[in-house]
């Protein structure tokens, strides 16, 4: 499993394209913002949270085809499917390598370009707080829809389709938790239903993505 | 580990392909599959391998004996080729790779990115991990594609320490190996449409 | 058919593709008769014989397809859940088929819901739309139709098909839940709450409660209708399917 | 005949509209792809059993 | 020329992804602002219209490398680089066939989208106006990106990264004249100018991509 | 139309792969170009069709008047065999597809999405392409991969047609296709690594 995760790690730095792609759209859609919604500050400082939360969600959302179409390209998913290690396990894992080399770095970086939205201060703690917790789900609701279109030719639009609308919970619970806290309110309850939604999807979905792959190689 | 396969029936794309195939690889063993385009090799050696559901009958040891190799390697081209290989050996819970890198002539590539092989030596590179799965039954897909002949020879000769070892192979191919291994057609086995009219409508959904 | 069939011994024995096409060839045209009734009473009544709200006035007629359509939406959801159970645990081919002629007209349903609302919205609220949590998980519902019939269009073998659009409508039911109440946390509405319930006190007047049970009658009519009309097209697509792979191979 | 719907004729009549409109359309379109696979499959069957002889099992 | 654009267009409509998917995912999109940046419709009405254009923005941006890529994979492209049009009208008709199926279908689809964000009633007019006018050079410049991208694996967010700088000018002035139409100001200059970039790139883009195509295919 | 190779250099990847190639096709002959894997012959249909620029030498007539066939078919799976055809027809301002429709044997699949073709039958989709391009010089790439023999003889007997008609063809093959055509082995045209170490330098940037 470990050998697995480093495996993942290794391609995902050394194509070049794993952490860098999700954080430069990220960093496009978050810079466009303005242009879109206009140069005022305080508008922009209402909607920074949630712009910033949505922005993240959308650059998960582009990278989550690499989490599995490449292995299933190449033929190692078929391999690991023949591994002694359960394929939960592997969808774990590959979900947890998706979460270091995406959720991560776009924690990281939602702070400096929180600055750019006008971000009140704040909300700074929160935002990194929510996102931290929130995007561990998004990755692992990610890595169930990459195992349900797998197989299919251009999947990518699709698999944007399937997995938007299983984002909303996770996203109204996050950005409620930013949004509150960057007002100085109580954000507790948003905080503990965001943790309770992580936790959830990461003990239970992993069984229906490995369930959705072993469809797929049938 | 002795191999047991019985009655088995497999279906590939909705459609049975292959019936009753009954036969038994005794360890030191090879059988090797023949049959024309679309007969259902790869459909079977993906049955045995636990990839795909048998539609009836019994496969004997289960998946976990096993080590199969398909048309794809599942090589990255980013990684070296130890990289490459102690990724699968460790998957397997194994460590040690330079037996299988020298039985398969890889030694002197072990640091060269997988992507710059030369389609040959990839595929050896494929092959090479059977060996690392330290597992006894081999199932191999038309393993030869791409390879020049000494390294045909050098493929028949891996597979023949692999027999002596006590391990067994089932290989499906359309050329000679120039093996000592029984030979399987699967020419008899192919699935009749049923003669049962009642059965008809019901098969529209097998 | 041809032939006799013997007589069923179970239930389950329906989903046998041949006695379904006997079955659903024999029920349909009494189910479009009964719909067709239904629909034209419950509409014609509804739509002229009814009086205007004293709060509402007229929009209030908008209750004759509003409802029904909503309940249809939601309810076609369930259907697909039940059949999807069915065709994963027990393996019968026209549960999964069902679950697939269904979701078209679940989706439909919904946007007639969500068409009739923002329509009606207009005069009682002030505004086509509200983010209110009702109205809000519809919209998120209709996004869940169209992801699962895009998943059925997109696969081309039919079984995995089935077996990964059962996966995604299940997990998906989890996930509606749970974004309706995530949505009830987020904000509170302005969507009217129960008028049907079994308590009288909160029921809809007389007046309108009858018009609008025959309403209620003709849309589940016509769901079921459509669902057994486009079922047996998958059906006979499939078989159709399936021979041409014969000849195809023979 | 016209029921008076006061000032809020336009938006009961548009809701109908709409709503009639969704549903015929539906209903049109199902009935279309019965029609079209129902003679598609005939035309199958029919090839088959010209090539085979065999009586078919099913009409349906 | 002709039926080269009759064949895209029958493609895109059989299937069944041209047209549906960049939709839902504009729609997608718009659902998921009000969750991220909350309910409340005021501030919803201000931001409405500068959403709107950068979702038809993103969807448009998803639905790119369908252009091409296609065609690429299964030789139509190198046939028609040896057929007796040139390359430059095969770009045009190309960009004009993904216009056709997705910026027509988003600028259509705007005002109902509007309603969700409750943009005022101004802004229809000026918010469909103004894709009416750009999305034509999103498409132009998406073709462009698509035909520079057009031999690589895993091109979508690289392709993605090229595109959007290029998209800036014409989301400023899009998104400036919805947003002055909105309030009720004066959206000529904008709107002369988003309409100079269509034209400007309309006649010179396809050339470059034109270009790009030749030397991929050698 | 008489084609006339002269001295033609080709370069694939960066690297220089075949050299003062030179040859002629008279109307109503075929070429087959021969040679190992990897020597240069689609390199050298590439450039030929115009695909590519030649290194050195010249081709003529210009690539206007040659209809090439690759590997890939560019076909659409959703489109029909009929729908298929007569795009490409139109495209090249030609209406009449039936003849070619008959001489490729696909009168009974025209309204079939040609997704749901074998692959012997969407490979003589790709063909007949050719005959409705209207082109006199056709230049094929293995054209006979995934046929069978009644086709690879259908296929003869269609480029024999075209030769009748006063046509050309160039094709490279490594199987005998029955066709009464010159060979042309490339061996003999392989480029050689440059001697004058002044070239070598300035040939890395090639
Ligand atoms: C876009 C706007 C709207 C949407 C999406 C919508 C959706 C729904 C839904 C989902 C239901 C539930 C049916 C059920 O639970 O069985 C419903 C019921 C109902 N709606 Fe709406 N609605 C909208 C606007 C309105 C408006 C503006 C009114 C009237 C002022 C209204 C009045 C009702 C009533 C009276 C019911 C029946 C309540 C019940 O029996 O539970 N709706 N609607
Ligand atoms: N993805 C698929 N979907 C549907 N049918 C398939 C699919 N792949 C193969 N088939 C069909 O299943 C049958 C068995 O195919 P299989 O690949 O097992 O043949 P094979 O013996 O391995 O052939 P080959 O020698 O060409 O490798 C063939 O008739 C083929 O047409
Ligand atoms: N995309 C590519 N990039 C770099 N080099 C390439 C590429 N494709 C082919 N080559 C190299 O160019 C040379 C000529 O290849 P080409 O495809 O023309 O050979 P061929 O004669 O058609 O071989 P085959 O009989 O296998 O089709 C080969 O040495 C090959 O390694
Ligand atoms: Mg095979
Ligand atoms: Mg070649």
């Amino acid at each position: 499993m470990i050998a697995l995760l480093k495996r993942d790690l290794a391609l995902a730095i050394r194509a070049g394209g794993g952490f860098g792609l999700a954080l430069a759209f990220f960093l496009i859609v978050v810079t466009l913002t303005p242009f879109a919604v206009g140069p005022d500050s305080a508008t922009l400082a209402t909607i920074a949270a949630g712009i910033l939360w949505l922005g993240a969600l959308l650059s998960c959302l582009l990278s989550l085809d690499r989490i599995l179409a490449l292995d299933f390209e190449d033929g190692s998913l078929e391999l690991l499917a023949t591994a002694p290690i359960p394929l939960e396990g592997v969808a774990t894992i590959k979900a947890f390598a998706h979460w270091l080399t995406t959720g991560l770095p776009l924690t990281l970086a939602a702070p400096v370009l929180g600055v750019l939205l006008h971000l009140p201060t704040d909300g700074f703690f929160w935002l990194t707080l929510s996102l931290a917790i929130g995007t561990p789900a998004l990755s692992v609701i990610g890595t169930f829809g990459a195992a349900l279109t797998v197989g299919l030719k251009r999947g990518g639009l699709l698999l944007s389709l399937i997995v938007l609308p299983l984002y909303v919970p996770t996203l109204i619970f996050g950005a409620e938790v930013a949004r509150r806290g960057t007002q100085g309110m109580s954000a507790d309850t948003p905080l503990a239903l965001l943790a309770g939604i992580t936790l959830a999807t990461v003990a239970l979905l992993p069984f229906a993505s490995a369930a959705a792959i072993r469809i797929n190689l049938r | 580990m002795e191999m047991n396969v019985t009655e088995l029936a497999v279906t590939r794309g909705g459609m049975r392909v292959l019936e009753a195939v009954s036969f038994r690889v005794v360890p030191g063993r090879a059988v090797v599959l023949r049959g024309p385009n679309g007969i259902g090799k790869t459909t079977l050696l993906r049955t045995l391998a636990g990839l795909q559901r048998a539609d009836a009958g019994k496969v004997e040891p289960g998946p976990e004996a096993m080590a199969y190799a398909s048309h794809a390697d599942g090589i990255k081209a980013t990684l070296s080729v130890r990289e490459n290989l102690s990724f699968w050996a460790k998957l397997h819970g194994m460590f040690e790779i330079s037996a299988a890198l020298r039985d398969f002539n890889l030694e002197t590539l072990v640091e060269r990115p997988a992507g710059s092989l030369s389609a040959g030596q990839k595929r050896r590179l494929g092959l090479a991990r059977m060996a690392v799965t330290g597992r006894s039954i081999w199932l191999l897909d038309e393993p030869t594609v791409s390879l020049d002949t000494d390294s045909v020879a050098l493929f028949a000769s891996a597979v023949e320490r692999h027999l002596a070892q006590g391990g067994s192979a089932v290989i499906a191919t359309h050329i000679d190996l120039g093996l000592d291994a029984e030979v399987l057609q699967l020419g008899p086995f192919k699935a009749e449409a049923p003669e049962d009219p009642h059965e008809d409508f019901h098969e529209a959904f097998l | 058919m041809s032939e006799r069939l013997p007589k069923p011994t179970s239930l389950w024995e329906y989903a046998n593709p041949r006695r379904f096409m006997a079955l659903s060839g024999f029920l349909l045209p009494f189910v479009a008769v009964g719909t067709a009734a239904a629909l034209l009473i419950g509409l014609i009544w509804g739509f002229f014989f009814t009086p205007d709200d004293y709060r509402q006035g007229s929009t209030v007629k908008i209750i004759y397809i509003h409802v029904p359509s909503a309940m249809v939406a939601i309810n076609a959801w369930l259907m697909m859940l039940v059949a999807s159970l069915i065709w994963l645990i027990r393996r019968h081919h026209v549960s999964a088929l069902a679950a697939k002629a269904a979701a078209p007209v679940g989706a439909t349903m919904t946007l007639i819901a969500l068409a009739t609302g923002a329509i009606w919205g207009q005069p009682m609220w002030g505004t086509w739309w509200a983010w209110d949590p009702r109205l809000t998980s519809f919209l998120v519902l209709f996004l869940f139709y169209l992801g699962y019939m895009a998943l059925w269009a997109a696969i081309e073998n039919d079984d995995t098909a089935a077996e990964l659009t059962s996966v995604l409508c299940i997990v998906g039911s989890v996930f509606a839940v749970l974004s309706r109440y995530a949505l009830v946390f987020w904000n509170q509405g302005l969507h009217q709450g129960a008028s049907l319930s079994l308590d009288k006190e909160e029921n809809v007047s007389d007046v309108f409660y009858w018009p609008l049970l025959f309403c209620l009658a003709g849309f589940v009519g016509f769901f079921i209708l459509l669902i057994l009309v486009r079922t047996r097209t998958e059906v006979r697509a499939r078989r159709m399917k399936a021979l041409q792979a014969r000849e195809r191979m023979a | 005949m016209m029921p008076e719907l006061g000032k809020y004729a336009a938006e009961v009549l548009s809701a109908y509209a709409v709503t009639i409109t969704l549903m015929v359309a539906l209903l049109l379109i199902s009935l279309r792809q019965s029609a079209r696979t129902r003679r598609a499959l005939r035309d199958v069957e029919a090839a088959r059993k010209n090539r085979s002889g065999k009586e078919s099992a099913t009409d349906v």
